[in-house]
């Protein structure tokens, strides 16, 4: 790993500033969730995606809103990075009514199907076949959009990512499956659980193109991704791309992380870290200064306070809501 | 205008005509083409369905709109799941409801729940047709009845009609409903007939349908049950004893005014349900009227059931297997006394 | 001899005693050494489960009994399902009963029914251990309490247990048993303390426990409901009214004898269930009691239940999602009147 | 595909007696079972096995009781292979309570434990976890055992087949799964549903050798048998055999068979018949004379006769049996 040596890049200096700014958002936006709550503010099991920043970034650079995700029960860095409201996020996690899901789904069914943001999602493997649908009605209606689908190490042994995949890949869907390898499943790590070397490599029992890239490289990232969106977008089929990355925090909040080694910890928050090498790369290639990514910081310090401002101050949903929005219609 | 065909002819006009009207519902099932892609059939003899249910769809909607899925039921049901919330209207075949163990998933925590997990923000108009029932010698992994499973799970509208008029209405009304309805065929009933309007209509999911009057007995009877129902009512008639059999037509939603207006009437209620008996549409629809019905009972409620074992192989013991016109006159000869007075 | 341990620690208790006792039984499950292949870790710090509750197994056992798997349910369910039927005796842990929806074709088509599908000729010694309940904030697809889906199908037994020893006796009881087990733990009751025996001993599959006596009103209360019941019955004394808790422990098998004694005692029944209110195990009670209870019966049976909505995440919501002895208060209340005599 | 071209084969005469025995088996009970079928005097779903005798007969030749092998809905060759006995497995067909499974179980569900032979199965993809778990026990009980899975081209697709072989793979369990590609899951062909070109390819995935070999040619699956059964009994873990084959009757009894080109169904009844390219091979390598096969078939022939009397004159299962052997024991 290390700085990306696509040194000549074609990335608009304001993509670049995007990248980076989605990038910080989600790192403060982890920081904080993992700070607030350790006080115990915060309810419920939260999965956090310090670390993974350059995956969700690189993929969905490429995408807008006519484009779908769908995510993981680490989802609140595919929220963001698709262009989700903070605000409304930082109110989900407080389980507040003007949250994205007005306080019912919280941090691991948290969405925003306007943005095309389909959903964490509180079943490992759930997300392949809803990706697939997705591209299903992209392709039907000619929408031009693609899917992505997030998904673990540990969800890649699930029976739904062949089933998947291979539905995918007979009607050649726009979809684009992205594996993010952080080497664990709760305690257990990839080369454990998985009898693959690669994720990538299953991509040949699909008859799909599959590549492995470093995944705290927002570069690799991104450009592995704009050939695998292309080609859903030109509907040739789907992709898969596996980005090897680290989660900084444990797999949910909580955990003591014993499994980990000192020095693989340590090694991540430091030389390895996405942000930290993506900022390098940005300065090195004149796509911003430090002037500007300086600005950046402060944005994004600004907009996580006010996230949580919000979060705080917004009313609870009333007990009248327990039982609405479960269908659209019910003639009791 | 009312002609005589058969249940899985109605459905079939069902589909044909929901797919004219609105181009967004699609079909997606294995084999619901059935060979589609083989250049020799291609606009010919396409099974259409293990059952011939779906038959013809292919050759007038084209691939893009019937689609053969890989034996795969998480992968396809969960697409549909989210080709639903993406804006299409998809019709999934689960060829037998006893497949749900491979994508109960996929209905029970996604499409059941997305809606409400992302406070309203999304809707699921998919309709899930699916084979049941037992008596088709199919053994213990093709012959469940499983409606109460899909009852049980907020999100979920559960539909199980009767007869080949209240199919066509009611697969067209699950198409065209804003929510993931799960539709039971029993394949016993295939080859039934009876007279279906030509037009395109909808008959509105939560409407119990009484398919008999009468004053001293009410019996509530689940899809094909209704007709079990019914036969005992004709023999009751001899007995003096006047059955009203309600069919409820959907589980969820459940139209409990209709049960508790006719348990009123009648203050004796029998139940059948074919599936195993416990946890069932049978002691729901039981336990519901044991609250709320009450006051009106002059008896126990009895349930009719197949016992607490999986369907057998053997016809000599599968016959013994479902309910049975006998064995509801058996049940009413215990409520109802032949020297007691009904109008008690 | 007693001691006070926690739920949790009872649960660790019995199975390494069970190990301990018997080779052929082996845990498998997502975690349930969490780690054991970490070469840091080998006989240290591994995680035991998501919550602990099979910590310190693998270093007893060692990684032969004590398999971690990957995530994959359908694969290490269906495993432990044909394990058992050729010669051990697993326990395989379901993290989340929710996750049901990936391997319920391996419990209810394959493990529950080979047995009978083969004509008794095999036999499947299989526990299947699994977290269930609401008010962990842990939302729609962690919080599921699903143990009626299990108890309507045959070849299945459901224990669902709801203090300490009673989860120790069962859980051994249900390892020795040779059928498959489906054994319920409320993830909010971990921390739960009471007195536990040390030795080993095992309590019947199928035999209810008054946890509570009282004549004037029966409450059967499944799992963590028994402890609502119990405050409920406490704040009733001063009422004059004595509530009989029932807490029938197994499911299925049903203790309906225990039950319906106290109902002829008392006269009066509520069932606690906090599952969603259709098709559960509450209807399955009442709907037995209507039946087989219906002449010792003074009022209507009343069910205490969730609404039919998925759980919500917020605290807010949560809070009025599940039962509490404030509801059970109030609908006592409608069932007694405070002017009535209650031995009327 | 055509006659073996292993023509120096160290299989002895014995052992070639005993496969061509079991193919003609196998032949003559379905094609018995056809005809009494269209009689109208067999209740249920039939699903045939002639046509692909050299599977089963091929891997089973290797195996004996110890060994465990899971079936699929098209299981009656399956269970021949394996030993089990012809009599009662036409009473389970018949329903008759002298069928291996009591008339419970029926032709889907055939079975016998004793015999290794752990069940049709009326789930496609129901039998990857199965025989993994037997393998499981297997290798902890250090039986020396080996579990085979045979599954079809449709159900190559089910996520169990990604789950199971995945787990039997980092494991290193006794199994051998075996592919019947009969180009066909009832009226879908593989070509549509897979996206890959040889099921065989899919192995790849898992670390574990795949080889595609003509299943019409019984030595060639003997001799790919033999290699995955020796892995597996000497601990190296699972192997995946795929066979090329075809079914000689429909997708199941009833079935007009409208999407089979008829050139190719001629083809296959001819040819490519998998019995007399057998009887070619063990005439040529001298195993057995024609005379020898002779007294085979007229004993198979008898064996199918009796088989079918004891069916018809066995009784039914008795009413009270409707609700015994659900539990072992339950309290009522
Ligand atoms: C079907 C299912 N099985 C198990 C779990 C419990 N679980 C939640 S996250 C997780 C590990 C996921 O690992 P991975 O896919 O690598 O994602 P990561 O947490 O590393 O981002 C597990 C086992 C679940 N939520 N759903
Ligand atoms: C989980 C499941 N889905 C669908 C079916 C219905 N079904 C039975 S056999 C079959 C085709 C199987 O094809 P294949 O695996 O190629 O086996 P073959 O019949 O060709 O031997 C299907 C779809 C089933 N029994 N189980
Ligand atoms: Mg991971
Ligand atoms: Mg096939």
């Amino acid at each position: 790993m290390g700085v990306s040596e696509v040194q000549q890049t074609n990335l608009t200096s304001e993509k670049a500033k995007w990248m980076y700014q989605k990038m910080a958002e989600i790192r403060r936006f982890e920081d904080q969730v993992h700070e607030t709550f350790s006080k115990g503010v915060l309810p419920g099991f939260v999965h956090l995606y310090a670390g993974e920043e350059a995956v969700a970034v690189g993929v969905c650079a490429h995408l807008d809103d006519k484009d779908s995700i769908t995510s993981t029960h680490r989802g609140h860095g595919h929220c963001i990075a698709k262009g989700c409201d903070l605000k409304g996020m930082m109110a989900e996690l407080y389980g507040k009514s003007t949250g994205l899901c007005r306080g019912k789904g919280g941090s691991m069914h948290i969405a925003d199907v306007e943005k095309g943001m389909l959903g964490a999602n509180g079943i490992v493997g759930g997300g392949f076949p809803l990706a697939t649908g997705a591209a299903l009605t992209a392709k039907l209606k000619k929408s031009g959009g693609v899917a992505v689908c997030f998904f673990g190490d540990g969800a890649n042994n699930h029976g739904t990512f062949h089933e998947g995949i291979n539905m995918a890949a007979i009607w050649d869907l726009p979809v684009v499956f992205v594996a993010e390898n952080n080497g664990y499943a709760e305690a257990t790590p990839f080369e454990y659980a998985s009898s693959c070397e690669n994720i990538a490599e299953r991509a040949a029992s699909y008859g799909i193109p599959g590549e492995t890239v470093d995944g705290k490289d927002a570069m690799a990232v991104y450009d592995a991704a704009e050939r695998a969106v292309a080609r859903a977008r030109a509907g040739k089929g789907p992709s898969l791309i596996e980005c090897k990355t680290y989660r900084n925090y444990g797999h949910f909040e909580g955990d003591a992380q014993t499994y980990k080694p000192e020095s693989e910890k340590k090694e991540h928050l430091t030389e390895l870290d996405a942000i930290i090498l993506f900022r390098q790369f940005v300065l090195q290639n004149g796509l911003a200064s430090e002037d500007d990514l300086h600005v950046v910081d402060e944005n994004v310090k600004k907009e996580i306070e006010e996230a949580v401002s919000f979060a705080e101050e917004s009313p609870l949903p009333e007990v009248k809501e327990l039982t609405t929005d479960v269908y659209v219609s019910y003639k009791e | 205008m009312g002609r005589v065909i058969t249940f899985s002819d109605a459905l079939n006009e069902a589909m044909k005509q929901a797919m004219r009207k609105n181009e967004d519902v699609i079909l997606l099932g294995e084999d619901v083409a059935g060979g589609a892609e083989v250049d020799h059939l291609q606009n010919e003899d396409a099974w259409g369905g293990v059952m011939g249910v779906t038959k013809g769809l292919i050759q007038e909607f084209g691939k893009d709109r019937v689609l053969d899925t890989p034996i795969a039921e998480a992968g396809y049901v969960g697409a549909a799941v989210s080709a639903a919330a993406t804006g299409m209207r998809p019709i999934a075949e689960l060829m037998f409801n006893d497949f749900i163990g491979s994508c109960l998933d996929e209905v029970m925590n996604q499409g059941a729940k997305l809606r409400y997990m992302f406070g309203g923000k999304a809707k699921i108009p998919l309709t899930i047709r699916t084979m049941h029932g037992a008596g088709f010698r199919a053994a213990a992994q093709h012959s469940q009845s499983l409606y109460g499973l899909f009852t049980a799970i907020p999100g979920v509208k559960v539909v199980v009609p009767s007869t080949p008029a209240d199919a066509k209405g009611m697969l067209i009304a699950s198409i065209e409903d804003d929510d993931l309805t799960v539709f039971f065929e029993d394949k016993t009933l295939y080859n039934m007939k009876g007279e279906v309007d030509e037009e395109y209509y909808s008959i509105p999911i939560g409407k119990a349908d009484i398919k008999r009057q009468g004053e001293d007995l009410t019996i509530v009877a689940i899809g094909k049950q209704v007709h079990t129902a019914l036969e005992a009512a004709e023999q009751l008639v001899k007995k003096g004893i006047e059955t009203e059999v309600v069919d409820p037509r959907s589980l969820s939603p459940l139209d409990e005014e209709t049960i508790l207006q006719s348990v009123m009437k009648t203050s004796r209620l029998i139940v059948i349900d074919e599936a195993n008996p416990r946890c069932n549409a049978a002691t729901d629809i039981s336990a519901m009227v044991a609250d709320k019905g009450f006051d009106y009972l002059d008896a126990p409620i009895k349930m009719i059931t197949a016992p607490h074992c999986p369907v057998p192989f053997s016809p000599a013991l599968e016959d013994v297997y479902l309910p049975t016109p006998e064995k509801v006159l058996e049940v009413v000869s215990e409520l109802i006394d032949d020297d007691s007075s009904i109008a008690m």
